[in-house]
């Protein structure tokens, strides 16, 4: 029955591939737009999810109350994030430094206080949707398809609202130029806040949607910080097609490595794989160079 | 073809329009570079002798910077040769090509900005010639090179002065000064006068001047008239990177095809800025 | 219309405009001529608030600007073409051309907006899906001036209109901006080429190492031959 | 035959300016009087009671120093954002933990591999990245560190010691001395680790190679311009930062009797951060300064428990994005002032101008494309 490991191997990188899509979504929007390479983004994304988990565990709401209230956490304390941190540095020429250096710090800041307020046992985020059914002898869980669901919509909805409305294209206007931006009366800075809120709202959906699947504790936001990098930076920086296309190539890749060649190998394999990929394509799939516009 | 006559200060070269049999120090055969489908630069052949300083000229946008880029190797051409002093470098890296005698200077005026002028002219002392370069010390050879080189420029006594914080005509003869400590034969000189007023503009055109009668040979790029007339021997018109025309600059002007589509309303030869017309 | 009183701006450590008084009147012209690289572009700057104003004022019909931002100050109906066009290059020739008209109230009425753009550059609806960085010298001037009439200007600044093109095509860029001017909208040109700005200019003044040092009716200062060549070099 | 084009100026040559050269020479009475305050110091701090304990503390001080100097060398003043220095160190800990546990080496021979390993590891590492712009290099090296801790943790017996490290290494045998006597020859040893690896990284930073990295930070194009090496410059300083990391590495493990799993948690790569963000990105004296500030931190807000992490990651944040330059300036700007014997000009440690803000973090500074 060969075939159930292929399903398998299917299903599980269309799994993974949403999985990353959802988490690089939010990186790359910032990457692209305001060119904050934000590695602060993991520890949004553990904010949603835990503010979720407080209010299932102590409110005993439901995981459909928990969700918004996730998402907005998460969009709220990106917006802090902005206004205290990004907004005295934009435009000045110490703009990468500081702010890469400001977000490992706050990264760490998050997940000692979540020590600090969750102790470190590991958490259990409800899923959305609960329950499963078995299809040639794999699990499809309803949570799993929601994800991919939500991971399509949402990249959808950011392609769309980039293209087509006048806060999306103002936004791809101040990525390209900044100066002639304000000169449209495009208010630049507030901007670099929508950007931002926007990019933690996405890292929070993807904090409640995901938690399900792995334990949450404090330092679990790492991983996701290092698997989002690696769509964002694989799909070309800052190409949110980039990041979609890159999420299910990089999901499905290690979803047959683990199937056929055992779970051991999946992340040595993804190293390989990014080592292979930066030499023949540095720019990555999407990427025209280091500046790739959204 | 047989390795050139040192390309020292040799007088017959530089005085007259530069006699045939002279070996170019640099050739370029067809030389092209694309970027995504736009040809900035389309097969352009010309050649440059020793000794001499040879301009090209063309608006804005008519691909001259990107074919300095190629010949410097900071990009690499997408078809032709460039063979510099009879050795071809289309597929050098831009150290390796530096390293071989031939030094450029950027349209944006760029420095080492957080080093002092001293530092900014020994990193191309030390690393700008061919032979191992020093990794614990810096040389006498290096030293003595780049304090020539300031004393050339005018910056001798503005050594301890961060590069940063220096105004515009400085920031360019430090430019300038970083690339002859690399004891270049050849220097590309990209708009060495864009962005100077009138009294800037005429101390630029006599050190670039000096530097020439030294016996480095010259190619400038430029589209101010004023600089090209006081200082070329023969010149290169391009437009949307194409040949148009080539020659001494006296001719060329008179080349109805530059004046039609380059020069449109002023008169040939005339200086650059024209009275009203009614 | 603008009135400028006592500018000083520049940048980190240099000052480059030391009190600089000029003004705009109503459907005027004016343009201030100079040569390179003494203030004529950080005046303009100084102007939208992109270069910070050290001392004086700027007052645009009676409001004072000088603190606003740049946004602000655009959204307030003074249009600024910037030297070099700093277009959108990886945006379409329509994408762009609707930016010009984000300012709230104006986004509304941006369908009409850009077909009175069309009319006046036809070639641009040709090419309205092209994106920007894909065109030439020229055409990314033209753009950058439909880009400018997208939005309610009640005074546009331009820098340089000359800057960079082909003596050919700069006679199209002054036809095209003469017809801005017909249509009654007050102008303030910063350039340095004198022999284009005969039809446009209705009062000119000469900047000279950030002050201005002459100013006067068109037509008497640009027949000052002497006067010319000791500024354009 | 190059041709010689002697540039003979018919100006005369001018005197180099001392104070503008990348070349320093240290007065030797400094570096003498340094030296033997560090020698001097467990003789005088054995007659305190708690004596035993600061030299505990120097010991460790050294070591997060030079680890930190190191990380600051390729970051600070090579700008490569690299985030693999905690997995060096651990290359270098295991390395002589392995020999000198496994084979039963003796610790003094084996702890010279951790150095060697650790500079192997750095130039496999290198290879493929430095090639790269910023944010690829920050993606491999977090990539090498993930990689280096899940082997660590899983990896076979004899490395994982069952997924919590190596935990009975042979200290360093030091004859039958004990207690504070055994301590204060452990300092001795560090206070040379960390002397050789200071002098080395000055050495570096005013040398061709060290001017070479800066103008790379400042302006790649322009530095490759002028005949620099990209591949070449960097790659030797990021062997230099990994070749005293790793012996730090190798020093600790001797020093614990072990080396566990818990090194890559990211409170380490914080502490190291914060040394280097609150000393002086990109200067000699920050990242010292930066050990020296963040151990006394440690030891006060010891009280404090986690919230420790807490707050160093909000201290780094806040210095990193209002106070970029750190302390080291202000405190070096002061000194000069008024006591004046130092020269007035170091390399600069405020980040570099980007002329041209649409480069990575490394800043190409100049524009590509077309003319």
């Amino acid at each position: 029955m060969h075939n159930t490991q292929l399903v398998q191997a299917v299903w599980g990188g269309v799994l993974f591939g949403s999985v990353y899509g959802l988490m690089a979504l939010g990186l790359t929007l910032a990457w692209g737009a305001v060119r904050l390479l934000n590695l602060a983004h993991g520890a949004i994304f553990i904010i949603g999810a835990y503010a979720a988990y407080w209010v299932v565990s102590s409110l005993h709401l439901t995981i459909l109350v928990a969700l918004p209230v996730g998402v907005l956490t998460a969009a709220l304390f990106a917006a802090l994030l902005h206004a205290l941190f990004i907004r005295p540095v934009i435009g000045k020429p110490g703009f990468d430094n500081a702010t890469l250096v400001a977000t490992v710090g706050l990264s760490i800041a998050v997940s000692a206080a979540a020590l600090l307020i969750f102790n470190p046992e590991y958490k259990v985020v409800p899923p959305v949707v609960p329950g499963a059914s078995i299809v040639a002898g794999v699990q499809i869980t309803n949570q799993g398809l929601l994800v991919i669901a939500a991971s399509l919509a949402l990249f959808a909805v950011v392609y769309l609202f980039l293209t087509y409305t006048r806060q999306g294209m103002a936004i791809r206007a101040v990525s390209q130029q900044r100066e002639a931006a304000s000169l449209m009366s495009i208010p630049v800075v507030r901007t670099y806040g929508v950007v931002i809120t926007i990019s933690g709202a996405l890292a929070g959906v993807a904090g409640v949607l995901l938690s399900p699947f792995f334990f949450l504790n404090p330092s679990s936001g790492f991983n996701p910080m290092i698997q989002a990098l690696i769509v964002t930076i694989f799909g070309g920086l800052g190409s949110v097609r980039g990041a979609l296309v890159a999420g299910y190539v990089l999901g499905l890749f290690e979803s047959f490595v683990e199937v056929y060649l055992g779970v051991a190998w999946a992340l040595p394999g993804v190293f390989l794989l990014i080592i292979v990929m930066l030499i023949v394509r540095p720019n990555g799939l999407f990427g025209v160079g280091e500046v790739r516009r959204l | 073809m047989t390795q050139p006559g040192p390309a020292g200060p040799s007088p017959g070269a530089v005085a007259d329009g530069g006699p045939a049999h002279q070996v170019p120090i640099l050739e370029c055969a067809q030389v092209s570079k694309a970027y995504g489908g736009l040809l900035a630069v389309s097969s352009l052949s010309f050649a440059v002798l020793p000794g001499e300083v040879y301009a090209i000229v063309g608006p804005n946008g008519a691909g001259k910077t990107s074919l300095f880029d190629c010949i410097s190797g900071v990009s690499r051409a997408t078809g032709g040769v460039i063979r510099f002093r009879d050795r071809e470098i289309q597929g050098l890296r831009a150290h390796q090509i530096c390293r071989l005698g031939l030094a450029r200077t950027f349209q944006t005026t760029v420095a080492f900005d957080s080093q002092t002028v001293l530092a900014n002219v020994l990193v191309g002392s030390t690393f700008g010639r061919e032979g191992e370069n020093p990794v614990l010390s810096f040389n006498a050879a290096a030293r003595e090179a780049a304090l020539d080189a300031l004393a050339l420029c005018g910056l001798g006594a503005r050594q301890a002065a961060l590069a940063g914080q220096l105004p515009v005509l400085a920031r360019k003869r430090l430019m300038l000064a970083t690339a002859l400590a690399t004891r270049p034969s050849l220097l590309l000189l990209d708009e060495p006068v864009g962005g100077l007023n009138p009294g800037e503009r005429s101390q630029m055109i006599d050190l670039i001047r000096d530097i020439a009668r030294t016996g480095v040979t010259v190619l400038m790029i430029e589209h101010v008239m004023k600089a090209v007339l006081a200082l070329a021997q023969r010149i290169l018109v391009i437009h949307h990177g194409q040949e148009i025309a080539q020659g001494p600059p006296q001719t060329v002007l008179r080349d109805p095809r530059v004046i039609e589509v380059y020069l449109g309303a002023l008169r040939p030869m005339g200086p650059d800025a024209e009275p009203a017309r009614a | 219309m603008l009135e400028v009183r006592g500018l000083a701006a520049g940048y980190a450590g240099s000052e480059v405009l030391h009190g600089v008084d000029l003004t705009v009147g109503e459907g005027e012209g004016v343009v201030v001529l100079g040569p390179n690289g003494h203030g004529k572009t950080t005046l303009l700057r100084a102007i939208t608030g992109l270069v910070s104003v050290r001392a004086g004022q700027v007052i645009l019909a009676g409001q004072d600007i000088t603190r606003w931002r740049p946004d602000v100050i655009a959204a307030g109906g003074l249009v600024h073409i910037p030297q070099g066009d700093l277009l959108f290059p990886d945006m379409t020739v329509r994408e762009n051309l609707l930016m010009g008209a984000y300012s709230g109230p104006t986004w509304a009425e941006r369908r009409t907006r850009l077909g009175r753009v069309y009319r006046l550059f036809p070639w641009l609806e040709e090419r309205a899906g092209q994106l920007a960085r894909t065109l030439s010298g020229g055409e990314r001037r033209m753009l950058a001036l439909g880009r400018g009439l997208m939005a309610r200007a009640r005074i546009m600044l331009i820098d340089e209109p000359s800057l960079g093109l082909a003596p050919v095509v700069t006679e199209q860029i002054y036809a095209n901006i003469r017809t801005i001017k017909e249509g009654g909208m007050s102008l303030l040109l910063a350039d340095e080429n004198a022999n284009h700005v005969a039809g446009l200019a209705d009062r000119v003044y000469l900047l000279e190492a950030g002050l201005l040092v002459r100013e006067g009716p068109a037509g008497e200062l640009l027949q000052d031959e002497a006067l010319l060549e000791s500024y354009l070099g | 035959m190059s041709a010689e084009t002697a540039v003979t100026p018919p100006l005369a040559r001018p005197a180099p300016n001392e104070d503008a050269a990348p070349w320093r020479r240290v007065p030797l009475v400094t570096v003498g009087g340094v030296l033997l305050l560090g020698v001097l110091v467990p003789i005088l701090l054995e007659r305190l009671e708690i004596g035993d304990y600061l030299v505990t503390l120097l010991i460790l001080f050294f070591m997060q120093a030079v680890v930190a100097q190191s990380w600051n060398l390729i970051m600070g003043y090579g700008g490569i954002y690299s985030f693999a220095q905690v997995a060096l160190f651990a290359v270098g800990g295991w390395t002589t933990g392995v020999l000198a546990h496994s084979l039963g080496w003796n610790p003094f021979l084996s702890v010279l591999f951790a150095p060697v390993l650790a500079t192997a590891a750095a130039l496999l590492i290198g290879l493929p990245t430095l090639r790269l712009r910023g944010t690829y290099v920050v993606l491999l090296t977090l990539a090498f560190h993930e990689l280096a801790r899940v082997f660590a943790i899983n990896g076979p017996r004899f490395i994982s010691g069952g997924g919590y490290g190596l935990v009975t290494v042979a200290t360093f045998p030091l004859g039958d001395a004990v207690g504070a006597q055994r301590n204060t020859y452990l300092y001795y040893l560090a206070l040379a680790v960390f002397g050789l690896a200071t002098f080395v990284i000055w050495r570096v930073i005013h040398s061709p190679l060290g001017a070479a990295a800066t103008a790379l930070r400042d302006s790649e194009t322009y530095a490759v311009s002028r005949g620099v090496n990209q591949f070449r410059v960097r790659l030797i300083l990021f062997a230099t930062s990994a070749f005293f990391t790793g012996l730090a590495g190798g020093y600790m493990t001797h020093y614990e009797g072990g080396i566990s799993t818990s090194v890559f948690d990211l409170s380490r790569l914080i502490d190291l951060l914060a040394m280097i963000v609150i000393g002086g990105w990109g200067t000699f004296g920050g990242p010292i300064l930066g050990a020296a500030i963040v151990i006394g931190l440690d030891q006060v807000l010891v009280g404090i428990g986690d919230y420790r992490a807490l707050a160093e990651g909000l201290i780094v944040a806040v210095i990193a994005v209002f106070a970029p330059r750190g302390l080291w300036p202000i405190i070096r700007d002061a000194y000069d002032r008024y006591l004046g014997p130092e020269p007035p000009r170091e390399a600069a440690g405020d980040p570099p101008a980007e002329t041209d803000d649409r480069g990575g973090p490394t800043g190409t500074g100049v524009t590509e494309g077309g003319g």
